[in-house]
């Protein structure tokens, strides 16, 4: 059952994953492909750790819980860093002056620069 | 022959170099000048103490670091040796004090630098004499190019720059590129060096690179002057008198025409060479010097240039006399070296007393200067005989020898070759002597009052042509030990 | 003709292509931070080749597992991949770090005295001519 | 069956080797030389070197790339290759 | 050039590929690399240092005298680093002074010569340059920081047990002191850690860690024999071998520490240390 | 779905399948076109890189090991997300959409 | 044998007490440093008598038997190189403090720094038996002397970078073909990888772990195609680091082929590959014949002098490759002479350039007569590098002219020729300048520079005959045991 969990959350993770890169690639600027990434990488990494750590703890052994523990520890460093990183990423976009994309190209304001080959 | 190991060697050569420290650190000139004097003495002495025992048939020997194997730094004195050492070394004295003379009569600069590399060059030159080996003679013959570049180049200006360049590219570039690779090739063949192994190269090499080797030796000494590899000469004379006088009349020159000897006597030996037929390659291309120098000569205005013609032309005897090849005509060259030595420094210093006296250069002006100079002019037409080699002086014994050895070896045409070249020899410089003493007085070009150059100028070249006189009548030791050399 | 051998070795052409990128961007690219990724490249898969040394098939990594430092003697040398080439390349990438300090340390100073970072832009400074655009030092 | 994984990433290194090379834009650059450190790290772990992959991760990931971006922060962005 | 270059590398390749056709198979386990010495650190290091990674005990025991060289190119590093950029104490003192208020945002420009503001605890001097202030970066990194030196001491101390060890540890320290440099400001990290302080350190690291080889000098040892702390502390072989290479690895640590963040420094500054990335 | 080896088998091409993503993430590294796309790039692998190197440690069955690795990993990605960010605060993307924008 | 350990060990906390002290405020760097370097040559100097009396001998580091550890392999070519190179920076350093002081203000101790790791990189990498370990010293020592060139003149940060990036690819090469051989043996100690090669003599792997180990080491000794670093690297350095860096770092690297041409690689092993020495040989009469050509073009005495460096690391990678006993000989002396004459005409430039503040030929005029001590001790230099006996630089010639017409190779006799020669006159140019050409300038420093200054210079100078005399000495007991297994 707990395998069953575990593998359960592995695919989750994976299939955020998925759609994450998916993401990265499809989305047309930086601040969506930020906003897909940063949403579910960070996601995605939760749901596979978490997974990992379930996994580990199968056994229901001291050293083994400690070890999924650690585990739990990455999930949790990455689940702060990745949006901290995500967030600095579209200030430093912002503050340095790189517009969002715009759904009409006619519409008043700056031209989408970087939609460049 | 039995060697015994002696210091006396090394104590002359060190007898020399003694000249240095001191006359560099020394304040005045008088302290600077006596101390020259007394290492001049001291080394005189020293190398006149070995004679007893080397006439005794001893070869007195020292090791002092073995730094190739095969190949030792070592000193050895044996009749060779000697007699050119007793040469320089006496001479040393005797320019010594005409250098006194001479450089305070014309208040040259820098005179410590002269002493200085003036003793490192009688020191390397006394080297050479001493060798006992082909390594130790590259090394002293290499110092001795390069202690006498400062005295070349002593006047510091574009001239003799241009002088001291000719002369160093050509004593130090031959001795680079041709005996340099000659020496090692031998050393690598024979595996020894020593000239005690003489004609350890039999049978190592095909004649051919025998040929080529014995070539390499005979330009690489380019002391010696051979044609073409003369001009260095000429240029050289730029020096101060002295330095012409007792280096390129006396020390330089001899130690190349020196090497040559010891490669043809101590290298190669007089056997294998008789064996390929080399002796006429060296006979022919000395004679060849001697005619072409000699004809030069005649034409040089220049009373110093005139003497360094005659020089390479008198040089080219001595090599001469190692081409015969045989005991007469390597005795006579090797008295050459004595002969020579006393004539040709007669007439440097009667040049530079000239100069220091009149300040005047060129044969064409010194028309009767004889009866301003008598003394000196007297003292030139002596030594002028002795070089030509008539009767009553030492030129004549030298080549007396050499006439004997060509008609030993039964080559006419060499000895025809001497007579001409002596004929020659008369040619230029007997009108010197002629028109010093006998012209009118409107040949005569100055006018100034009689006066001999300084006392310490005249002295020592009295004393030279003197001494061409006695040892045509006592020729003594020096017979005695070029005859030992020569194998009689 | 028999490629298994061919094949079995074919991670070594990779490092080696890896090392020739390297080296060619040494090589061929002007600019100096170019030069020195270049450098990074080619000592990195160095590395990739003397850690690929150590490998071993079916071998787990070179910490000694519970029972064998409990068992104490008895050790499958086998069971475990090779530590030496490990050591080894720790060494050279603290060495290749440190390496790289060094160049950028030397690039900041060309850059204070040429401003530029093109090989050839200083080049031609040197040489005396105006060259390049952007050659202007900076202050 | 680890070996298909080295294999991917090797694959992906060599890509993130010449394209940290041709980038025309050091910045670029630098970070796929980080991109190419963390494929190199995962390589090493794969291939079992966990101290070799630890000291990759952190220096060449970490340290290297913010040096890096220091010196390029100092200098100029610009390449002409 | 760039033909030349390319013929001249693909003759490399050839010639590579030639010989590493005469390499063993990939991961074979019988090659001579796996057999001939590499055997010896598998099976002894457990009994000679007590140390289960292998690769721990390999790099600071077998060949502690190669680490010891390693570490002293990362202090090289370091003052070749100086050396070369650091500029001289004059120029590192600006003309011009920023504070900016932090309550209110308002910045203070002052000439140099002008008093200081005396408010130290609401003026904060920032960078001639625009600094942003991220509340959230500097949060989190705030929080990272002291997580990420427990971090690095722990690899330090379990480097016997499981991967990691001195370098990583010093790595991991340093890149503490970078994050704080890039969350804030470098010259927030000056002011905690000093320049000297950190040239210090790392001097201190290295002459830890050769001199805990040398001491076995003056045991009547060779170089790099821990066995010396048998008869300074009294512990069996193993133990003392273990200890060394922990002290060591300390050594090791301290130096690639302070070494990194002075390049860090030196780099991002350009040789001033007062304003950097 | 307990049986080891299926486990293992599950975790092998979980691996694998996230070493795809890597190599679908690498494009948007590769291509860019801005340095910002390239460091979202580059964090995508390396949130990923985490999470494989933990599967790794499975695959060897020594999860322990491989823990500390993942852990670090993370921090300095991060860090050199945050330096690259902080580059991109004071220099912005000025001279990059210059870039872009130059003919070749 | 804690002496040969000793000198390496005592310029590195000389290094890290100059730190300290700088950082603490003191101002004894230089004694702290002339301490270390005094220590280490005397500890050197120990280990040399020793291994002259006893034999060669292992040192193990850490007590751990030689395969498995670290083991220095300690006999009379390497621990007199040790002397060597301790004394010759000793020297070198000696009268330099005013000069640091001055050109490095608040960083000085930094200087003496990695002064003292480059001179124990250099000692390390001479007495180490482990090729790994051979490599981390490499780095050592390249990255202090990238950092001390770096300081020089305006041109010296491209030279310091362009050193670097070429130095790090070959160190990284020869790291690839230790790598190579490591995959073949399984060892990384020079004996035991020695008694293991000859079973495989003639694997492919092997001849390119050779090859690549040798481009390594070439690129890093500055041999022909591989030279481009060279001149810049020590032209453009700061005098006391040249003074360092130039006569130890080439011969330091040939002692390092020598070391692997005779235990690893001995001739009949590379008799397996005939093309390799030929092409190694023909490599360095081009590097002969390159430095003498463009030695003759330079305007510059320092950068005159680095290219004759160029053509003496022709010399001895053509003497090692010739492969007869003669030329081995010639290259092991002339490791020895170059480093002392090279050492020795670095620091009369040295000196020269702290009086007029250039090498520039035009800036030598009247030094003969304004600076006579320091003139005597560049002509003693260049004698010996134009071979004049009884200088060293003679000695080692004749060897490696003997070798060449053994192996019959008539073209590296004639370019050894060739370049003494153009030494000849490169060195005579120099001299005719400071002979004959006056200088006019007002304001000229008269006299020569300061005794702390010119003792070292003497003391080098006259090492350079002595050293000449002592060749059938250095030979009998140092080369003929080292060459005793070949036979």
């Amino acid at each position: 059952m707990i395998e069953t969990a575990a593998l359960a959350l592995l695919c989750l993770g994976w299939f955020l994953f998925f759609a994450g890169t998916v993401g990265i690639l499809r989305m047309p600027d930086v601040y969506t492909r930020l906003h897909t990434a940063g949403k579910l990488d960070t996601l995605g990494s939760f749901a596979l750790l978490l997974g990992l750590a379930v996994l580990q703890s199968r056994s229901l052994t001291l050293p083994d819980i400690l070890v999924s523990l650690k585990i739990m520890l990455v999930l949790v460093f990455v689940s702060v860093a990745n949006p901290t990183a995500t967030h600095a990423l579209v200030d430093a976009g912002l503050r340095s002056g790189l517009e969002p994309w715009m759904r009409s190209p006619a519409a008043p304001g700056p031209a989408p620069r970087e939609e460049l080959p | 022959m039995h060697a015994d190991m002696t210091l006396a060697p090394l104590l002359a050569l060190a007898a020399a170099l003694i000249a240095v420290p001191t006359g560099i650190t020394a304040r005045s000139a008088n302290l600077r000048e006596a101390w020259t004097f007394l290492a001049a003495g001291l080394a005189f002495c020293l190398t006149a103490s070995m004679i007893p025992a080397v006439l005794r048939g001893d070869c007195p020997t020292l090791t002092i670091a073995e730094v190739l194997p095969g190949a030792a730094l070592a000193l050895r004195v044996d009749a060779m040796g000697l007699l050119f050492a007793l040469t320089a070394s006496f001479l040393w004295i005797v320019t010594e004090a005409y250098a006194i003379g001479y450089m305070r009569g014309l208040s040259e600069h820098a005179q410590t630098r002269f002493y200085a590399y003036f003793a490192v060059s009688i020191f390397a030159a006394l080297g050479v004499a001493f060798s006992a080996n082909l390594l130790t003679m590259y090394l002293f013959y290499e110092a001795l190019s390069f202690a006498t570049y400062p005295l070349v180049a002593h006047h510091q200006d574009e001239e003799s720059r241009r002088s001291g360049r000719t002369y160093l590219t050509y004593i130090v570039g031959a001795s680079i590129a041709l005996a340099l690779p000659a020496m090692i090739a031998v050393g690598a063949l024979t595996g020894s060096l020593d000239f005690a192994h003489a004609g350890g190269l039999a049978g190592k090499l095909p004649d051919a690179w025998l040929w080529a080797l014995l070539v390499m030796f005979l330009f690489g000494f380019a002391k010696a002057a051979l044609m073409p590899l003369h001009s260095w000469l000429p240029a050289a004379m730029v020096a101060p008198t002295p330095v012409s006088s007792l280096l390129h009349a006396v020390a330089v020159v001899k130690v190349g025409v020196f090497c040559i000897y010891r490669v043809v006597t101590g290298v190669f030996g007089v056997d294998l060479l008789r064996g390929m037929g080399a002796g006429g390659l060296i006979t022919f291309v000395a004679a060849a010097t001697m005619l072409t120098a000699s004809a030069i000569a005649l034409s040089q205005d220049g009373l110093k240039r005139r003497l360094a013609f005659s020089t390479i032309g008198q040089l080219a005897y001595i090599v001469f006399g190692a081409g015969l090849l045989n005991a007469a005509g390597m005795t006579g060259g090797l008295l050459h070296i004595a002969a020579h030595a006393f004539g040709k420094i007669t007439l440097f210093f009667c040049a530079g007393a000239i100069y220091v006296a009149t300040h005047e250069k060129y044969v064409s002006r010194m028309a009767g200067i004889g009866r301003r100079m008598p003394v000196t002019m007297l003292a030139f037409f002596i030594a002028s005989l002795s070089i030509i080699g008539i009767p009553p002086t030492a030129g004549f014994l030298s080549k007396w020898h050499l006439l004997l050895g060509c008609i030993e070896g039964g080559s006419w045409w060499l000895a025809a070759t001497l007579l001409l070249s002596s004929l020659l020899n008369a040619a230029y410089f007997l009108p010197i002597t002629y028109r010093a003493f006998f012209c009118t007085d409107e040949e005569a070009q100055h006018a100034g009052p009689a006066r001999e150059a300084p006392l310490l100028c005249v002295v020592p070249l009295c004393l030279t042509a003197l001494i061409s006189v006695g040892l045509f009548f006592a020729p003594g030791v020096f017979l005695d030990l070029a005859r030992m050399a020569a194998g009689h | 003709m028999d490629f298994a051998p061919l094949l079995g070795k074919a991670n070594f052409w990779a490092y080696f292509f890896i090392m020739l990128t390297g080296l060619y961007g040494m090589a061929v690219k002007r600019n100096l931070v170019k030069k020195i990724i270049g450098l990074g490249i080619f000592q990195t898969a160095i590395m990739l080749f003397y850690v690929s040394i150590g490998s071993k098939e079916g071998a787990t990594i070179p910490i000694l597992t519970a029972a064998d430092a409990a068992g104490r003697g008895g050790i499958d040398a086998a069971a475990y991949i090779n530590p030496l080439p490990h050591v080894l390349m720790l060494t050279a990438i603290v060495v290749s770090v440190a390496t790289l300090g060094v160049a950028l340390a030397l690039t900041l100073r060309l850059w204070r005295r040429y401003g530029t970072l093109e090989e050839d832009e200083i080049l031609a400074r040197l040489r005396g001519d105006p060259g390049g655009e952007a050659c202007t030092p900076r202050s | 069956m680890i070996q298909e994984i080295n294999a991917a990433i090797l694959l992906l290194l060599m890509v993130c080797a010449v394209a940290a090379l041709q980038v025309r834009d050091l910045m670029g650059a630098a970070i796929l030389f980080g991109a190419y450190s963390f494929l190199m790290c995962l390589q090493w772990v794969s291939l079992g070197a966990v101290d070799v992959g630890f000291t990759e991760a952190t220096i060449g990931a970490g340290v290297s790339s913010a040096l890096f971006f220091a010196a390029i922060f100092r200098t100029t962005r610009r390449t002409k290759d | 050039m760039r033909t030349l270059t390319l013929v001249a590398l693909t003759l490399t390749a050839a010639f590579l590929f030639r010989a590493a056709l005469d390499f063993p198979a990939w991961g074979d386990p019988a090659s001579p690399a796996g057999l001939h010495v590499s055997r010896f650190f598998i099976e002894r290091s457990y009994d000679d240092a007590r140390t289960p990674n292998l690769v721990t005990a390999t790099l600071a025991d077998y060949r502690s005298y190669d680490t010891m060289f390693e570490t002293v190119v990362v202090f090289c590093a370091a003052l070749a680093c100086f050396f070369i950029i650091r500029a001289a104490r004059e120029a590192c003192v600006a003309n011009v002074f920023h504070y900016r208020h932090a309550p209110t945002g308002l910045v203070l420009t002052l000439r140099r010569g002008c008093p200081l503001p005396r408010l130290r605890g609401r003026f904060e001097q920032i960078d001639s340059e625009w600094t942003p202030r991220s509340v959230i970066l500097e949060t989190v990194s705030r929080g990272m920081i002291p997580f990420l030196q427990l971090f690095a001491i722990y690899v330090l101390a379990h480097g016997h047990y499981s991967p990691g060890g001195g370098f990583q540890a010093g790595v991991i320290f340093g890149a503490s002191y970078i994050l704080l440099a890039v969350s804030h400001d470098l010259r927030t990290l000056t002011d905690h850690v000093a320049e000297r302080t950190m040239h210090l350190l790392a001097a201190a690291g290295v002459s830890l860690y050769v001199g805990i080889g040398a001491l076995a000098l003056w045991a009547g040892m060779q170089f790099m024999d821990y066995g010396w702390m048998t008869l300074a502390f009294g512990m069996d072989g193993p133990g003392a071998h273990s200890l060394g290479i922990l002290l060591v690895e300390l050594g090791v640590a301290l130096t690639v520490c302070a070494s990194l963040t002075t390049i860090f420094k030196l780099v991002s500054s350009e040789g001033t240390i007062m304003e950097g990335l | 779905m307990s049986d080891p080896a299926f486990i293992e088998h599950f975790v092998l091409y979980a691996a694998l399948g996230i070493v795809l993503l890597m190599a679908l993430s690498m494009y948007r590294a590769v291509a860019g076109p801005t340095t910002l796309d390239r460091l979202l790039g580059v964090n995508a692998i390396g949130s990923k890189t985490v999470a494989l190197i933990v599967l790794i440690g499975f695959i060897f069955r020594r999860e322990d090991m491989f823990i500390d690795i993942a852990l670090s990993y993370a921090m300095l990605n991060f860090i050199a997300v945050i330096a690259a960010a902080r580059y991109f605060y004071k220099r912005g993307l000025a001279d990059e959409c210059a870039a872009l924008r130059r003919p070749e | 044998m804690h002496a040969a350990l000793v000198a390496v060990i005592a310029p590195l906390f000389g290094a890290f007490f100059c730190v300290f002290s700088g950082w603490a405020g003191g101002k004894r760097e230089h004694w702290i440093a002339l301490t270390a370097l005094a220590l280490s040559a005397t500890a050197a100097l120990d280990a040399l008598l020793r291994v002259l009396k006893g034999g060669p001998q292992t040192y193990l580091l850490g007590n751990w038997p030689a395969p498995f550890g670290i083991a220095y392999t300690l006999d009379p070519l390497a621990c007199a190189l040790v002397f060597l190179i301790a004394a010759g920076a000793l020297l070198n350093l000696w009268g330099a403090r005013r000069e640091i002081a001055h050109r490095y203000p608040e960083k000085d101790h930094t200087f003496y720094a990695l002064y003292l790791l480059a001179a124990a990189g250099h000692m390390g990498m001479v007495v180490t038996g482990d090729v790994f370990n051979f490599y981390v010293l490499i780095e050592i020592t390249a990255l202090s002397c990238y950092a001390l060139i770096s300081m020089g003149s305006e041109r010296s940060e491209l030279a310091s970078l362009n050193y670097l990036l070429l130095g790090a690819a070959g160190a990284s090469l020869y790291l690839l073909g230790v790598g190579f051989l490591y995959i073949k043996t399984g060892t990384l100690n020079l004996p035991d990888m020695a008694a293991i090669l000859p079973a495989m003599a003639t694997a492919p792997a092997v001849g390119a772990a050779l090859a690549l180990i040798l481009l390594g080491v070439a690129v890093k000794m500055g041999l022909f195609p591989f030279h481009g670093w060279l001149p810049g690297a020590y032209g453009e350095a700061p005098a006391v680091a040249a003074g360092l860096v130039a006569p130890m770092t080439t011969k330091v690297m040939a002692y390092v082929l020598v070391r692997f041409q005779v235990s690893l690689f001995p001739p009949e092993f590379l008799r397996a590959a005939p093309a390799l020495p030929q092409i190694m040989v023909w490599l360095s009469v081009a590097a002969i014949l390159l430095g003498a050509v463009m030695a003759l073009y330079q305007k510059n005495l320092r950068r005159m002098l680095c290219f004759i460096v160029l053509a003496e690391v022709g010399y001895m990678a053509g003497g090692l490759f010739l492969g007869n006993r003669d030329a081995l000989t010639g290259t092991v002396l002339h490791i020895y002479a170059d480093l002392a004459m090279t050492l020795c005409v670095f620091m009369a430039a040295a000196n020269i350039e702290r009086r007029r503040g250039s090498l520039a030929f035009e800036k030598l005029r009247g030094l003969f007569g304004t600076m006579p001590w320091t003139m005597a001790g560049l002509t003693a230099g260049a004698l010996s590098m134009i071979g004049v006996p009884p200088f060293c630089g003679f000695f080692s010639k004749w060897y490696l002219i003997k070798g060449g017409m053994a192996a019959g190779h008539w073209p590296f006799v004639a370019a050894l020729v060739l370049s003494s020669l153009v030494n000849v006159l490169l060195f005579f140019r120099v001299f005719e300048i400071a002979f004959f050409e006056k200088d006019e300038r007002p304001g000229l420093v008269a006299g020569d520079v300061s005794a702390a200054r010119l003792v070292p210079l003497a003391a080098v100078a006259l090492s350079l005959p002595l050293l000449g005399l002592a060749t059938g000495q250095i030979v009998e007991r140092v080369v003929v045991p080292l060459l005793a297994p070949l036979t």
